[in-house]
């Protein structure tokens, strides 16, 4: 019985091990599913819990997952080609909708490449607002993960729309320190673009001395539910060797107790002065994964206390910078930081003149999504849409 | 016109479906349909005959007729039990394939 | 005879034609239901209320379903068997319309059949719940019996070969140990 | 005039009804009293999907639809009259008759349950001595609907969904039924009224004697409920709906009055489910307490669905879905085995001569079991809280 | 115990339930047209152009040095310079764009526009109700669209404003000093070689004086 | 920022700890490339290794590794001991089109050498670069580079995706972008372009097509091209 053996036997025994092409096959064509007993469904493009123009090529037997296929390039825009062809300053926006839910991480994240390519010193100031920025994106980006996840087990909305009233206020904040509220668009090679409008810091001390209490009622609700603990425990389990081989990073990497977090082995920006931990799970599941983005945020609430204490007054912007006219020295440099979802790199070769020569982004939602299908196989379709939601992909970045 | 005519001409009629569809088709499930026309027209007799037949006992008939209803259940769930697993052997559940003894 | 009857009666047979006939088993399945819902009427009409509503409990709730299960569950089975044996109709026909002809034609030949003028008085489900109990108890418990070994039955046949075991995440330990929370 | 207020529509149906022939009486009032079964539970379904909205609304910290007449009360009648004027589209390999047929398969059945609920003193409108069984049979018809909807849509997810909803009405079906036989032996009648009857206060009794103030009443009617919920397919068991993985389930080809349709008929099997849940453990339209008995009987029902319709409703908001193996577990494994449990537990209550003693042998089983299983259910698949540790610095 | 979980889930929702109605820290829900948000200070539409003084067709600040045009990354600012200088609003001949296109159907907010601007001559409008029925011409707007006086700067962004105002002033004074040596050094040469010329003198400081106003006013 | 200075052979592995102020685990596991390179020319016989300098301040420099040693290199790096190096971040191809360059060259005579300034052709080539970290011994990075023989359509390097998973998905983003084989890729396809795309975009001398943008925008160049195109279609046909 040839169709039977699918489900257990592809599960990858050995992390990291080649797989050969048979487990690259996609059904078209396959006499192996003739007979009728394996279902193939197209789970997106306008599938409602792929997060987007994500889509997944299920094979199924009875519910069971015997393989799944993504299918990228929906929103592929060719970024990269846009900001070869654009001066370095024009990328900016640009890098906005990367992750369009973490536009401040992933202005850093370029700004620290090209820091690193042309030399240039970041005030203090300057990175304390980056950090506080990151850290506040941080927090309105798990907070809405958990929400969509919760939303990908059919929580009527409830847990989504508490993540989205939280977001809602550090919007806010970033609309009055930047101008928008999603695409914020604010730092600027070596430094942000503008200085807090008066009063601004206390509103962020407001939204964060709240922020424990939504937390607790978030649990409350959520982190000790026999359902979300039985839909989530056990699910989708990642291997610590499988984790690290497949270059996987975030909360997914620490989650299978890898203790590798940007802001500690980089030690970039300031995050060497703050004092903060980073928690590790055990099992490598969806609720790993969960309670990760959970326990990440409550230290990132930590670190915004000690950077709203500590925030120095002083210039915002290097001197050495300037907006027109800027041209790095040819070279090259690969800047990276921890953003909420994962390690987010850039990669910059400059040939002298305005336009980089070789404009990379090393986006952390694909290349997390690389075990997608080691993490889905043997599980139940129901389960796909967790893992898929418990991994967090946006596909501005995925597809770029 | 003595009403236990007609009903059990309705009976009968069933009966003769059933028998005839069970002879007829190869899907193993639809012979058990037609076995199972073919017991529920015997459940009608059963009915019929107690409520127009002279038998004092008033409840034997009903009974038999539960009784039946209840072994019909159990034997569709043998037989389709049995037909899953005809199919897990040979991929069909058409009677001519099941034409060996061995699985 | 009411015409409900006559109604109740038409949608029956109907019924069992289409199942026999029709080529999608499934439509099969479903006009068998309707067979089943008319007999349950001609129950009801009857005055077998308690059976008329078992009919309909049992056969649509419980025996169609697992028809139409099985149905989903061998799906694909290949080809119509219309196409294999039509030939198979004929001798199945005669079979069926002799049997039914001669039966037919001993009813009819019965003019004396008994007749009891006066309707039964109509037996409360506590009356049935009380003579199951007492009159009929060895038939019950050899029902009940007949139904546990059918259930284990066919869940024996029925249980597949292969079973998944869910992946066990045994903890991985690690080097650094740190604080543990709650 | 309580007593008249009591019987209003009893007395309105005799007066329509009085002048007709004796033959043709009985079927005119069914008529009569479905036509205002239709109309009063059209109407609720309308409210409670306005109220289920804002409900779940502010649960969310949202307002909700409120821009249709006051405080957003009309939008159902917008909701209706867009579904009503939406283009009928049918997949073109659908199987036509089947798909046509789903929807009218679905909502006769569920609306012939309300024949057997006694809505008031007197007020049933098919009073069958079999009317549990009625309930139930009629029910069960349901399951097929379901099927025929996703089969003939020709839609892999819908026939996902059409899978799902069987395998998850039959199981349920079992602890549905099992939980009400206990109710069943206790008042040693099928028939709704009787049942409603044999909750009433005794004279002299101040408290009624509702089955939910039973041990084995009580765990019977959250299983009951529990039940009800997947049978209606409402969260956290909507798993035939299931939009985050299946997209609709067995309606993704719907569209129009025919989705409409399907929409009512979820409502109307949760109404009748829960008034079966009143009738069957709430005492139906009896008063809990004596002294409140001038209350017209049909607003007890009502307030009674009410409450158990809000329980819907905000759980709806709470809980995520379960999964289908979980799903079964928890019917097999958890629900069917309390419910032959609560059983001989009604028994024993029974014969301990239903006061102290009643309680004081029947409660522990029942608490007992309920840990049990449930430890066994959770433990076996080892779902716990769990402990976190921090990266050494 | 199996359960307390999902009652724990229940509370929190009853909880919630109840306190959209008490807390406004829960309901944050804005019903958009009737109520609305105060305008945060350093929001960001579309882009505009500010003129000084009365009349946009005189006091446009831009040039037309078509920088922006070259940095706006979505391409979406379309210039054409002029062929002949005008003077501006303070009497100084200037190039000015003859056209000046936005195509706000591309425009992506991002003010590099404005941070690249030497000239304060593009700002960055707060509004946003902007949709129109006509997708193509409707979504693009002209010069004489996107112009908008220095007073509605100052209204949307006070603190650019006054610190942009201050600047330019402190600017033109220094020119005008500039200026005023440079004419009196002129005036001397002239007055050594010609009598006449004051004419010139008495013409410059005149409009200086509005812009200033200006930036007093808020 | 501190420049590790110039020459290539001081290269360290780990970031300099001055320059992030932090991982004082890591500091156990500097190696230069000296140090390395022996151990590795033992291992794989016949790998040719060239430093590639990098000018920027941040000055980390990259090893050019020849693309039939690829594969063994990768697997040396990785499970070499010391530098552990488990974890391939970025994987990325750049296209170095055909380019002149101009080089001062001594000519003449011996003894009677002239300075000429000479224009030399550099053939073009497509680059992969991987950018390796240690997930173990937190240090990093090590930038890998290999290089395609020339620019053809059939240029073909070995798929580290046997040594790092993470590669899997990136190698066919290079693939898809820029033309690049990678040989024993498990599943070789297109990632962002659908298949049957014919070109590769981000390769410098790709030229767009010129009906990707349809919709009538006052200045649209574009259009203007876009209808041209049509019209020749129209009047061919």
């Amino acid at each position: 019985m040839p169709s039977h053996g699918g489900a257990t036997a592809k599960v990858p025994t050995e992390a990291g091990a080649p797989r050969g092409p048979d487990a690259y096959r996609l059904t078209a064509g396959d006499n192996e599913y003739d007979d009728g007993s394996l279902l193939e469904i197209s789970m997106g493009p306008q599938h409602p819990s792929t997060h987007g123009v994500f889509r997944m090529d299920v094979v199924l037997d009875g519910e069971t997952v015997v393989k799944l296929k993504p299918v990228f390039g929906y929103l592929h825009r060719n970024h990269e080609k846009i900001a070869e062809s654009a001066s370095y300053l024009a990328a900016m926006p640009y890098t906005d909708r990367l992750d369009y839910f973490c536009s401040l991480t992933n202005n850093w994240a370029y700004a620290l490449a090209v820091e690193k390519l042309a030399g240039l010193q970041v005030p203090e100031r300057a990175e304390f607002l980056r950090v506080i920025t990151a850290e506040l994106t941080r927090l309105q980006n798990h907070v809405c993960l958990a929400g969509f996840l919760m939303q990908d087990m059919g929580a009527s909305g409830t847990p989504l729309m508490y993540g989205f009233r939280e977001r809602e206020k550090i919007l806010d904040l970033f609309e009055a320190l930047t101008g928008a509220r999603m695409m914020c668009n604010y730092m600027r090679f070596g430094g942000c673009r503008c200085d807090t409008p008066p009063g601004w810091l206390e509103e962020v001390r407001k939204v964060v001395d709240r922020f424990p209490r939504f937390l607790d009622e978030f649990e409350n609700l959520l982190s000790s539910n026999e359902i979300l603990m039985a839909r989530t425990q056990g699910i989708g389990v990642l291997t610590r060797d499988l984790a690290i081989n497949a270059g996987i990073t975030g909360p997914v990497l620490r989650s299978c107790g890898v203790d590798y977090d940007l802001r500690k082995v980089d030690g970039y920006g300031l995050y060497p002065k703050f004092q903060f931990r980073v928690p590790l799970g055990d099992h490598g599941d969806t609720y790993d994964r969960y309670m990760m983005r959970i326990l990440e945020m409550r230290e990132s609430l930590g670190i915004l206390r000690q950077a709203l204490d500590a925030i120095p007054e002083g210039p915002i912007l290097d001197p050495k910078s300037k907006l027109r006219g800027f041209r790095p020295k040819p070279g090259e440099a690969y800047g990276r930081i921890e953003a909420p979802k994962g390690e987010l790199g850039f990669y910059l070769i400059s040939d002298g003149s305005p336009n980089p020569y070789r404009y990379r982004i090393r986006p952390p939602s694909l290349i997390n999504l690389t075990v997608l299908e080691d993490l889905c196989l043997g599980h139940n379709v129901a389960d796909t849409v967790t893992i898929l939601g418990s991994i967090d992909i946006v596909l501005g970045e995925v597809d770029r | 016109m003595n009403p236990i005519v007609p009903h059990l001409i309705v009976a009968v009629l069933l009966f003769a479906i059933g028998m005839t569809g069970a002879l007829a088709r190869r899907n193993a499930i639809l012979t058990l349909v037609g076995i199972e026309i073919m017991l529920n027209a015997a459940n009608l007799s059963f009915v019929v005959f107690w409520r127009f037949g002279p038998n004092p006992d008033p409840q034997t008939g009903l009974m038999f007729a539960l009784f039946s209803i209840a072994v019909a259940a159990a034997e569709a769930a043998v037989g389709l039990a049995l037909i899953i697993v005809l199919f897990r052997h040979r991929r069909t559940t058409s009677l001519d394939a099941a034409d060996s003894m061995k699985g | 005879m009411s015409p409900i009857f006559y109604f109740l009666a038409m949608l029956t047979l109907g019924g069992a034609v289409a199942a026999m006939s029709l080529r999608n088993p499934v439509h099969c399945a479903l006009s068998l239901v309707v067979t089943f819902v008319g007999l349950a009427g001609v129950y009801l009409g009857l005055g077998a209320h308690f059976l008329g509503l078992s009919q309909v409990l049992v056969y649509v709730g419980a025996v169609a379903i697992l028809l139409v299960f099985v149905l989903l569950l061998t799906r694909g089975s290949g080809k119509d068997e219309f196409d294999e044996r039509p030939d198979r109709w004929w001798p199945a026909l005669g079979v069926g319309g002799g049997l039914g002809g001669v039966l037919i034609a001993v009813v009819l030949a019965q003019p004396g059949l008994a007749l009891r003028t006066a309707p039964p008085e109509l037996p409360t489900v506590r009356a049935l719940g009380e003579s199951l109990m007492t009159d009929f108890v060895l038939p019950l418990q050899v029902v009940g019996v007949l139904l546990t070994a059918a259930l284990i039955g066919a869940a024996v046949l029925a249980l597949s070969d292969r079973r998944r075991t869910p992946q066990d995440s045994g903890p991985v330990t690690s080097r650094e140990e740190g604080e543990t929370r709650r | 005039m309580a007593a008249t207020l009591d019987q209003l529509f009893v007395q309105l149906l005799h007066g329509m009804t009085a002048p007709l022939p004796e033959a043709i009486r009985p079927w005119v009032a069914l008529a009569i009293s479905l036509g205002a079964i239709l109309a009063v539970f059209g109407l609720c379904f309308g409210i409670t999907t306005v109220c289920e909205r804002k409900a779940i609304a502010r649960m969310q910290n949202r307002l909700g639809p409120n821009r249709v007449g006051p405080y957003g009360f009309l939008q159902f009648a917008a909701d209706g009259i867009k579904t009503l004027t939406k283009e009928d589209i049918v997949p073109r390999t659908a199987d036509q008759v089947v798909h046509f047929l789903a929807p009218l398969a679905l909502l006769v059945p569920v609306v012939l349950t309300f024949l057997v609920l006694p809505f008031g003193r007197n007020m049933t409108a098919m009073d069958l001595e079999v009317g549990l069984l009625f309930f139930f049979a009629a029910g069960a018809s349901t399951e097929l609907a379901v099927f025929m909807a996703g089969w003939s849509s020709r839609n892999k997810y819908s026939l996902l969904g059409a899978m799902r909803a069987i395998a998850q009405m039959l199981s349920y079906e079992l602890p549905f039924i099992l939980s009400t036989i206990g109710v069943v032996m206790i008042t040693g009648a099928l028939s709704t009224t009787k049942i409603v009857e044999a909750q009433a206060a005794a004279p002299g009794e101040w408290l009624a004697r509702w089955h939910v103030f039973t041990p084995w009443g009580l765990a019977a009617f959250l299983l009951f409920l529990i039940a009800a919920f997947a049978e209606s397919n409402r969260s956290p068991f909507d798993l035939p709906e299931g939009e985050s993985e299946i997209v609709a389930g067995y309606f993704i080809e719907y569209s129009g009055f025919k989705f409409a349709l399907f929409f009512m008929a979820e409502y109307l099997g949760m109404f009748s489910s829960s008034g079966m849940a009143v009738t069957l453990f709430l005492g139906g339209w009896t008063a809990p307490f004596a002294f409140l008995d001038w209350v017209p009987s049909w607003m007890w029902f009502f307030g009674k669905l009410g409450v158990l319709i809000a329980l819907f409703i905000w759980v709806r908001g709470t809980t995520p879905r379960l999964r289908m193996d979980q799903l079964m577990d928890f019917a097999w494994k958890f629900m069917l085995p309390l419910a032959l449990i609560i059983l001989p537990t009604a028994a024993i209550w029974h014969y301990a001569g239903r006061g102290w003693l009643g309680w004081l042998v029947t409660a522990p089983i029942v608490v007992g079991a309920y840990v049990l299983l449930g430890r066994s259910l959770v433990g076996r698949r080892r779902i716990r809280q769990r402990s976190y540790r921090y990266a050494a610095t | 115990m199996l359960g307390i979980g999902l009652i724990k889930g229940l509370a929190e929702t009853g909880r919630n339930f109840v306190g959209s109605y008490l807390d406004p820290d829960r309901l944050v829900t804005v019903e958009y047209p009737e109520e609305r948000l105060p305008v945060k200070e350093n929001f960001r539409q579309f882009p505009f152009l500010v003129f000084d003084g009365e009349k946009a067709d005189i006091g446009l600040r831009c040039v037309a040095c078509q920088i922006c045009e070259k940095e706006c990354p979505p391409q979406c600012i379309y210039i054409e310079k002029s062929k002949d200088k005008k003077p501006d609003h303070l009497g100084k001949p200037q190039f000015y764009p003859a056209v000046f296109d936005i195509d706000i159907s591309v425009c992506m907010s991002c003010q590099i526009c404005v941070e690249v601007c030497p000239f304060d001559a593009i700002k960055m409008d707060q509004q946003f109700e902007l949709s129109t029925a006509d997708r193509f011409r409707g979504l693009l707007l002209t010069r004489d669209r996107l112009a908008k006086p220095n007073s509605h700067f100052q209204a949307i962004h006070p603190r650019d404003a006054a610190e942009i105002d201050m600047r330019r002033v402190d600017e033109r004074a220094k020119a005008e000093a500039k200026a005023k040596a440079d004419a009196e050094a002129k005036a001397k040469q002239a007055t050594a070689a010609a009598p006449g010329a004051t004419k010139a003198v008495a013409s410059t400081p005149k409009p200086a004086a509005a812009p200033a106003n200006e930036g007093a006013i808020s | 920022m501190a420049a590790t200075g110039d020459s290539a052979a001081g290269h360290r592995l780990n970031l300099d700890p001055n320059e992030f102020g932090t991982t004082s685990e890591s500091s156990a596991s500097v190696e230069t490339l000296e140090q390395i390179l022996p151990r590795m020319k033992v291992a794989i016989p016949g790998v040719t290794f060239e430093v590639v300098p990098n000018s920027a301040p941040g000055a980390e420099p990259s090893w050019l590794v020849d693309r039939e040693h690829a594969l063994s290199a990768a697997f040396f790096l990785r499970d070499d001991s010391t530098l552990r190096l488990d974890y391939c971040s970025n994987v990325t191809g750049v296209d170095w089109p055909e380019r002149t360059i101009k080089v001062k060259v001594r000519k003449g005579e011996p003894g009677a050498e002239k300075e000429v300034e000479e224009t030399r052709v550099v053939p073009g080539y497509l680059e992969v670069v991987y950018h390796l970290y240690s997930m173990a011994a937190k240090h990093g990075p090590v930038v890998l580079r290999v290089r395609t023989p020339g620019r053809g359509n059939d240029v073909s390097l070995p798929s580290l995706t046997p040594v790092w998973r993470s590669c899997e998905l990136q190698e066919r983003e290079v693939y898809d972008l820029f033309g690049v084989h990678f040989e024993n890729h498990p599943d070789l396809r297109r990632l962002l372009m659908w298949e049957g795309f014919k070109d590769h975009p981000m390769r410098k001398d790709y030229v767009p097509p010129d009906d990707y943008e349809y919709e009538p925008t006052p200045h649209d160049e574009i259009l203007e091209k876009a209808q041209a195109r049509l019209a020749r279609r129209e009047a061919s046909s």
